[in-house]
């Protein structure tokens, strides 16, 4: 493994303890060591946002966790959802007294253990409320959806409950403007090259030079296709029809488009792709509000990228605009 | 050492042995590393093992998974540990430890992990492994109250369930999708489960 | 290869035609379609600072051209200098009247036009001074500091010397500050994988796996040292220790420190390195002021990371920590 | 087309045919991209070649130093930018274009490079083909007179030059460092310059 790493069974922990050392201005772990939350929390009055999921995703999870952001984060082993216990820790240090929004990805693990941690939480007198990501257009069909997969799109989420959440929305209606963001929210992939889970040790997946895979999953879930790897202007086209077939949309409306790289896809890669996709949306009516492209949620080391839009209206657009600050994400 | 406390050990070291081929079966359809988690929760159960020395079934198997909902909290792991949790409640009611009570307490395991992961066999899930082996072992309860019969039924079944999931569609696959690439693999939490149970089997055998 | 690329001789443009059409509010191009610059350019009466480099290294240097940092940058191909002409494009569209820094790394290709450029600038009335970044301790001895390259530690520089022009500092007193930095600045990388120009088509180098290669270049030249890959811990002290030796420190003094990714490493693995980076600095009597994780200078899909030291005094720190904001860093 | 023209072209087409060795050769010690750069800057100068069809030597070269310049402004492209640029000025002074005319102009060329780049003969430059190529173009001058014949001389002389390189140590190199790893191979600018030679060698030889 070309890897900068000790024993990889404390990865995790280390990255952990690395971004407290480097950050310690701004977070830090509350009850148990795997819980990350603001240095300021609790802030008494606001509705807090609780996420968490697996390592190996930065700036996902933990690195959303800021002002204008989430609360608090707990933080699982790579590609391993952490336990409902330390959920529980994270919902108990970042409660304000106004309630707390578990924002996070739909996947087995995550699911069942925010599920568990929201009857503790509730058991200790807690409101929460819970929305899950499942932006991932290739991990179900239309008609399934609540079967898919959260990806990359989850930043919009979290940078639109964040900004609901700072200028003192309730919990309901931080939920519900966060939930009309996720009805208007479409992502999709695509993978030119595997990552290694570290105590693993060997590549999740092959993928031979000169293939790609549409639609594989931030863990290297299988996709929808295979075959020869493209030209960035082709493989923008059909990562944009895709999103565009799945989301509801007439001429004329505005959308924020995301060009997320996957690790190791350089960003000059992913500006290639935002060009096509650019020129594509505007071919079908479209118009792009505000472009963000670099690496939102990553795979490790995977190469690839992928494509989220997000159909704005007016409320929507001024709280995606709304200042942000955390120590791997600035908006002013 | 009790002798349940050391099939504990047996168990979880037979887990370990196997983690190499559980990350390659979830690297298939997953994303590789239930090999990693159940090496994790391995160790998690080792550190417990001296502790349950002279600890009832049921406490066990509560203590068990709770170890696994804390240290190994994945999609898998989670399962396991509800279906520990619901086992060791049932174990708690039953007088005996006999073939019977294998049964009624692999029906537990099974029925909690369905409510939990809201799968139906066939979804090529560890269901696949379990179900069976819940359903032999209740059969073969019938005819004999020896444990070690009926957990030898158990085991095979599950074994044989494990072997089925290679020509099943995964949990999320549908028609034409790429998911159909696990055609031939077998599901890696139902090999798990087969590998648990033949560990079971052995340690009560040589018990 | 596996890139999200189309023409391989287009990648540099596609990808400026990309950065423009995402970052239309915030970045222009002059004259010149590789000359870009502030969209509010020229900042009449502010000292400008003008960049450059080969394309390849985003976010540098394209990347650090908005507030409080640069206001324009030349764009060259994938590892080639930009042209004489581009710069002067950039010189002339943002000069404010005030004087233009040019601050770049030091490499051949870049020396040579920015000289060149400078001579063109005075030609038109322009005062012109020029930095060059030079912090790889690896590239060159001790006694040869003037051959040695510049690498990511350039981003405090650009820091640095946009406080300085935000703040009204004249020409003279924006270069003598930045050369302060520049002194105290050291930086030295390790790289794990290679990369791909895409015109060329086949990796730089070769780097068999359970190798690394300290001290190697930014685009791939040779390094100090070739080893087997040890523990992260192991390489962030063999980093960090080669630092301590070139750069002239005392106990009690405070530095901010940079790690930053090349490229495919992923941000988990940056802060297993900064973890101990930060505890051998301790140890050596240093205190972090502040520390700077993620990717400042990639080198297209190389896999490794480069830590930097800044000795800083309360002048620079306060300098490093005023606003800045461009598409591709804000600090607030 | 003028048979100045047509050797343009010719140069052109045969620093193209090498890229990929040049990308090779750079590779060693630098960032494998000559091949690319002066593939740019064998376009940009093709694209000039119907313009360049009436032109004086003295005019061809600067127009070629500048497109150089302007196009394919890395280090190896600026130096020979220079080189062309400073070798169309003295062709502007030059009565006749025989073999002293192409002596004349190898030592502008290469003095060009050595003021620009700061590098002396020794550290594996393009210097190391350019300068012994000029030293026999003024050898070969002092006994023929015949363009073809001194070409030929220093062209020879170049590519022994870039052969030497081999056992040079690079520009940036120190004792122990990894930059020793070049040791064996060509430095790329001084096999370009070797190409170069031999191309305006065969121009004029069959025009
Ligand atoms: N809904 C479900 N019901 C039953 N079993 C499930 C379900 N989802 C996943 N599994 C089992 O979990 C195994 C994967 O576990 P694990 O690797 O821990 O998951 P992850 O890495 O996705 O968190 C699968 O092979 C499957 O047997
Ligand atoms: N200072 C110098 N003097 C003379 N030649 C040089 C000098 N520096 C580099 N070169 C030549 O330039 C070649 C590399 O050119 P090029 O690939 O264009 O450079 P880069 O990619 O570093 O900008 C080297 O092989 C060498 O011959
Ligand atoms: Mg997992
Ligand atoms: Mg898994
Ligand atoms: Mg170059
Ligand atoms: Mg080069």
């Amino acid at each position: 493994m070309q890897k900068l790493i000790n024993d990889p069974r404390a990865f995790a922990e280390e990255m952990l303890e690395g971004v407290l050392l480097a950050h310690g201005d701004a977070l830090r772990v509350a009850a148990d060591p795997r819980a990350v939350v603001r240095a300021d929390a609790p802030v008494r009055g606001k509705v807090a946002i609780a996420t968490g999921g697996g390592s190996g995703h930065l700036p996902l999870f933990l690195g959303y966790v800021g002002r204008g952001l989430a609360d608090g984060a707990a933080v699982g082993n790579v590609f391993a959802s952490p336990s409902a216990d330390e959920m529980l820790a994270v919902t108990k240090a970042v409660d304000g007294g106004a309630g707390v929004l578990y924002l996070f990805g739909n996947y087995g693990g995550d699911t069942m253990n925010f599920g568990l941690a929201a009857e503790l939480a509730a058991g200790e007198g807690i409101e929460v409320a819970t929305l899950r990501a499942a932006d991932d257009v290739a991990s179900a069909p239309r008609g399934e959806e609540p079967r898919r997969r959260g990806i990359a799109g989850i930043f919009f989420l979290y940078k639109i409950a964040g900004a609901c959440a700072e200028r003192g929305d309730s919990l309901a209606s931080v939920k519900a403007t966060t939930e009309r963001a996720a009805a208007n929210l479409r992502s999709i992939g695509v993978a030119l090259g595997s990552c290694t889970v570290p105590a693993a040790g060997r590549p999740t997946f092959e993928l031979p030079r000169g293939k790609m895979e549409i639609g594989m999953g931030i863990h290297g879930e299988p996709g929808v296709r295979r075959g020869l790897l493209r030209r960035a202007d082709a493989v923008a086209d059909e990562l944009v029809d895709a999103l565009l077939a799945d989301l509801p949309h007439a001429a004329g409306d505005r959308v924020d488009v995301l060009v997320n790289g996957l690790g190791a896809t350089p960003p000059e890669e992913l500006y290639v792709v935002y060009r096509r996709a650019h020129a594509r949306l505007r071919d079908a009516g479209l118009t792009v509000r505000r472009a963000w492209v670099g690496e939102y949620a990553t795979s490790l080391e995977m190469a690839g990228a992928s494509i989220s839009l997000l159909r704005v209206d007016d409320e929507l657009a001024a709280l995606l605009d709304a200042p942000a600050a955390s120590p791997f994400f600035t908006r002013r | 050492m009790s002798a349940l406390a050391e099939g504990v050990a047996a168990v979880a070291a037979r887990v370990r042995a196997s983690a190499d081929e559980l990350n390659r079966l979830d690297a298939v359809a997953g994303d590789g590393d239930l090999g990693v988690t159940m090496t994790i929760a391995a160790s998690a159960v080792d550190a417990l093992v001296p502790s349950l020395a002279n600890e009832p079934l049921a406490a066990v198997l509560v203590t068990c998974g709770g170890a696994l909902a804390r240290r190994a909290p994945s999609t898998g792991g989670t399962l396991l540990a509800s279906a520990l949790l619901r086992a060791g409640r049932r174990a708690a009611e039953l007088r005996a430890l006999d073939g019977a009570a294998a049964a009624e307490l692999l029906e537990a395991a099974a029925a909690a992990i369905a409510e939990r992961g809201g799968a139906q066999p066939g979804s090529k899930t560890i269901l696949d492994a379990l179900v069976p082996a819940a359903r032999a072992a209740r059969a073969a309860a019938a005819t004999s109250t020896d444990l070690a019969t009926v957990l030898a039924d158990a085991a095979d079944a599950a074994r044989h369930g494990a072997e089925a999931t290679k020509m099943m569609r995964p949990r999320f696959g549908r028609a034409g999708w790429l998911a159909d690439r696990s055609t031939g693999h077998e599901d890696a939490g139902a090999r798990l489960a087969a590998i648990v149970l033949a560990a079971i089997r052995d340690a009560v055998a040589t018990a």
